[in-house]
């Protein structure tokens, strides 16, 4: 097995041509200033859409806040209840439920598995009561 | 059938004795190298998903690989020589890679031909929320500040030594953006793609350690506590349109960016648009994985012992490293103009999340704004300049295949 | 390196200034084009699954590509006009294609060779049920009786100007099957994929509302009411037995038939049989998933403006129409014979559904048949004529390939 | 940038050659036979295959009337019981359940969920009984 | 367009007249033996995920070429006979068969260009647990024990007149494994593959009929009867290093083995590390059944009527059954030897497991040692030979391809 | 349609040559001794490498003893206790349960259940009770 190794090297023979310090000094901050600029446009233009979408989340943003603040309450009003609204995978949230002796976590869990199980986000789903069978 | 023949045409395709044969020694070196990436991927959990599968190409290459007479060999230098070379009778020709070429060559087609960082970012993009960027565009800015390090690093390779089309690939590194890299190098300096690739790789994996200090030295303390307004809310009209102008408005800008923008952001749009989850939910998974399989083990292939093993990887590992800085330096220091020009509304921590690398610059910025005062979350402001720096690195990359490109 | 020339280069390369140089306004009308049809997609659930592919392969495509000099172009009109041009040292050269095209030039290579199309009706077959279809033969006469419109449309098509091959294409857009569309023009047409892909996914989208006011038009309330006997129990062995019973008449008959008709049945094949789930499930999810996320994109690739922009197009719309229309009109006829000849058991609206469309027409004869009768449900007994329409556009289109094909 | 728009046109030739209408009308029709040909030789086929499977299905209609019969005679005498044949997703049917106060639906939601989960159709479960724990 | 020529193509082309035609009366019989691979597949759940597609794929061939003047056929031989032939100018052009192939013709480029087998060894590699080897090194033994039947068929085939690569490949046969003896044959044989790749899957089901009285003569009840030692346990740093061995050496070993090695060992290491579990998925399920489908329905091609109806097939079928049979003989004396060294501690009917056809080798030898006494439970001792037969096949694959292969 | 059957059949020309029988008897033994050295050379790496191991393995094998032996007798003590040790498809044992007028392999079912929606092995979770409700 003799293998040319001169040929071998030649493989990685460079692509392109060097460059002259200057010219790469250019090319550097001139291509620094094009991601600029490009995102700069791209900003201007996001500010104008966002604009446009503003207004109706203002709306959006006013009606949230009336529900949150009556779901509130309600929870305030019964300490039992939990709003499992910080569930980490489920989405949406799930109206309020009873617990007897059963832990929080463990009233969560079961909630998830079974809206997984249904492929139905937690809130068209309602649990009136989970409790321990002892 | 000479049974003596035969007996000796096993000895000589056998790797065992070919380590002792010319430059062979080198493949032990590089079947070395290719262990202790497998002990980073695997045990250090450095981007496993590809540097597990580029490990595993590179061991693969120099178990079969020691020289032009290796028929055998999984993956063929000699034969990309010829497909890149004008004078050659096969000067881009993949029939002839396709009938001649081991396994990995054929599976390299899709690196060279694009293929492949395209589809990956279709994944990406059905994997990227860009509500926290759609809410606050001026983290545009820190996506775009977080390039210094691409450009810094190619001008500090031409300072090195490395041609126009070397350095633009090197200076890349700074994008932390491991498709982008890829798709770049392969089209400019593909004789690069292995140390390049591997560097990309584990700096984004590196980004924990990198960062951090670098942080705590360009910020004071006051400007780390920055507690920032929530973001306002994103409607789903808008995470739709969103993907629809920033492909108008990159492409058109450059051109050359449409492969990788326009994937990108065709797979936000199946995302966000609500009537294509089987589409989005492929591209995340099925597609994307079977891609990661092809990419990690072709790239790996390029590490044949003859191309990997000289000064040049050990500039690029450094050039790598001082892009990635530079970059985190960039974006830290425009958060800080951000912050004087707000009165103080915006935390300069989630400038360094505008290099990519998501979500892990951005969870570092978290951190970083935890350690300074508990109560502060800095993940959503910082998922922002996180996503546009996936952005910028794409205008960077496409800046310099429109300069150096054919 | 000089930065003018460098500036000036960015500039030319940029899309910005080529809208308003020689044609380039076109692209600005194909631009707002596929908005309209990501609108269309998105909004108005007109086939998302490929239509917001289609549309946004159309956005990538205006955005890059300006005439022969956009080098950095996702898709390349002249390599394909080379591809078929048999003076061309390119003629049918998909290694050209490969070294010199941009990734949508690559993936349309799979929609070229007929592959995609294919795929697709593997996984079509795995989410058919033929039960319907075997239970009740007679169907098939309402699967035949609705490819009307396909000859009706071709002969108009020759009528205005269009050549055989052309009008073979805009014709079995009356077959209400996209890929049976997109693998016989791809084959006949190429030149006019793009608005019959378009026009044959739309007016799909469209049978509830072009077919209701004809089957009011074309049937008595009487005809309307009646209500159809249960059809009779098919066992799991005529199932399985079904797909090859199938594949041996139709490609015995049609050759030109085999890769649609072969695929179909060996997809129903690996459902029905029961010991291939995991084949069954891979081809109706991964594969189907994947295959058409590339050819969505490419077919939209093909609607660069130069070829879509002309009055031809507009043509290929209303003959589409004209299609659907008549291939309605068939079905509801002979479904009327049937109602004559049965004396009343058969109810005529089951014949539109012989339109394919799985399984929107069969939806929309359910529909009109409790709008007439609130307790009567046709869907099972629509669904026999409407899986046989499958079957049917795929001998239309074979007949027409062995006709017009080379 | 000065492109070509002569060639650029010339892309789209038109592919095959004008037909005379006469042929077309002639092609037209003879299409349509040809897909009568076709789609009624099937339907010669299919019936001749179906009047094979027909006798055996006759056997199985017998006996499943008759089950049919046995469940709904049973399905009389006890009012609380539900046969849950009616299920959308879920194939074939579960025997019959006890309810205790547990509305209908939910406990057609719970068998299915169990049944997916242990990818067995229903009919190999048997539930005995539902009861809403309170 | 004149009718009569019209309707004279039609019959021309249509499959009913050409079983009437020349040797056409040869399809009627693959038809025919289509049907009953497909009864073997479906009804005896012969290996289904690849017996049906590999006898659907002999039906849609049988169905479609009768010659090479059927022009819509899905599968060319004559292409593939231009592609081995050094004088035609078509000579290893894959762009040929790309632009005049059929469906099933482009289909097979992956199995020509070995890349199926490869991936599909992913997969294997992916669902495989080497834990009972790596416990006990001496299963290797018996895995290479039970490659006597590829070498004595070899030699077999031989003596009856095959030629050197022909006689490797129907050989390994006896390898019981599908991949490996499609890998083998591509490069070896590639007239044989139709018959060769059917007998390997059809025997790999029967193994549970083959094997039982090979067993039961060979072996003693006293040797039956014996319990064997729990094994110890493995530990996770040993399963990661595995692979990463076995790939070291067996490649170093063989180059030739590398495509199939490698696979295996990179799909074990992607299940075992740990931290790639979606890619570990993906190579185990998408990928390897999307591969799954390409393949049979390929491999099925080329069983058309000229190339498979001959003595040949006969007698690849006779020289098949003798290969498993001589490998299970093989695995059982030296599991008798191991009994006898180890004084009685190894149960002998482990040694058939070596043949590997994963797992249900190993079930057999669970099934016969539980009947010789009901308290016995060898299958995880049986699972250490059977996944080392894997292993001891590509080695035998390597060495024949070492010697044969150009 | 006149096939040139001559051409058909060149088509399934031979690969390789003939070969000697004496030649393939050699071929074949040597072949044959090759795969065993390939596997014994990966025999003896492997000893080499599992001797490493060893010396750990012993250690965890003492301690899983123990473990072992404590549940034993747990179970001993109360005979209404499983060790869904056996269970199929779900990985990893259990703990154990107290089961009341519930079958064992019902109750190993919603265990299995539970355990694969929650994508958390058996062992990661502790089941108190499995209780029919009448
Ligand atoms: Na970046
Ligand atoms: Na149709
Ligand atoms: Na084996």
């Amino acid at each position: 097995m003799n293998i040319n190794f001169t040929l071998l090297a030649a493989q990685t023979a460079d692509s392109g041509t060097k460059m002259e310090i200057g010219d790469a000094a250019i090319t550097a901050v001139f291509g620094y200033a094009v991601v600029f600029f490009g995102l700069v446009l791209l900003m201007i233009v996001l500010y104008i859409t966002g604009g446009i979408f503003k207004s109706k989340d203002a709306k959006v943003k006013a009606q949230e806040k009336a529900t949150l603040e009556k779901v509130k309450k309600e929870v305030e009003a019964n300490p039992l209840t939990v709003t499992p609204l910080a569930l980490p995978c489920a989405p949406g949230s799930a109206g309020h439920v009873k617990l007897h002796g059963v832990p929080d976590k463990d009233a969560a869990m079961i909630m998830a598995i079974v809206a997984d199980k249904m492929q139905t986000p937690l809130n068209e789903l309602r649990f009136i009561s989970i409790k321990e069978v002892k | 059938m000479n049974i003596v023949e035969t007996l000796e045409k096993l000895w000589n395709d056998s790797g065992f004795q070919s380590f002792f044969v010319g430059e062979g020694w080198k493949n032990l070196v590089m079947i070395a190298i290719s262990c202790v990436l497998l002990y980073l991927g695997i045990r250090k959990k450095f981007e496993p998903l590809l540097l597990v599968g580029i490990a595993f190409g590179c061991l693969l290459v120099n178990l079969s690989y020691f020289g032009p007479e290796s028929t055998d060999a999984l993956y063929h230098p000699e034969l990309w020589k010829d497909f890149l070379d004008e004078e050659s009778p096969f000067y881009h020709s993949y029939g002839n890679i396709m009938a001649h070429g081991g396994l990995l060559d054929i599976l390299y087609i899709g690196v060279k031909a694009g293929i492949y960082p395209s589809l990956i970012f279709l994944g990406v993009g059905a994997m990227t929320d860009f509500g926290p960027l759609i809410a606050n565009p001026k983290s545009l800015l820190l996506g775009a500040a977080a390039q210094m390090g691409v450009f810094l690093a190619f001008f500090g390779a031409v300072c090195l030594g490395f041609t126009g089309n070397q350095a633009a690939s090197i200076g890349i590194i700074g994008g932390a953006d491991g498709p982008t890299a890829i798709f770049l190098t392969t089209r400019l300096a593909p004789e690069l793609l292995g140390p390049i690739a591997i560097a990309a790789y584990s700096y984004m994996a590196l980004i924990p350690m990198i960062q951090p200090p670098l942080m705590k030295l360009l910020t004071t303390k006051k400007e780390r506590e920055v507690k920032m307004e929530q973001n306002r809310n994103v409607t789903k009209t808008e995470k739709i349109i969103f993907p629809i102008i920033v492909a108008m408005f990159v492409i058109l800008l450059l051109p050359s960016t449409a492969p990788l923008v326009g994937c990108l952001m065709l797979g936000n749009l199946w995302r966000e648009c609500g009537v294509t989850e089987r589409l989005s939910d492929t591209v995340q998974n099925a597609l994307m994985n079977i891609v990661t399989v092809f990419l990690g083990i072709s790239v790996g292939a390029t590490t044949a012992a003859s191309s990997f093993l000289n000064i040049k990887t050990l500039m690029i590992i450094a050039l790598g490293l001082t892009a990635f800085a530079f970059s985190t330096v960039g974006g830290l220091l425009v958060g800080k103009l951000m912050y004087l020009l707000t009165g103080g509304k915006v935390n300069p921590l989630i400038g360094s999340a505008g290099v990519s690398a998501v979500p892990m610059a951005a969870r570092v910025s978290q951190m970083e704004g935890q350690k300074a005062n508990p109560s502060n979350f800095l993940l959503m402001h910082a998922m922002g300049p996180n996503v546009a720096g996936v952005i910028g690195s794409a205008i960077a990359a496409g800046f310099l295949l429109a300069v150096f490109g054919k």
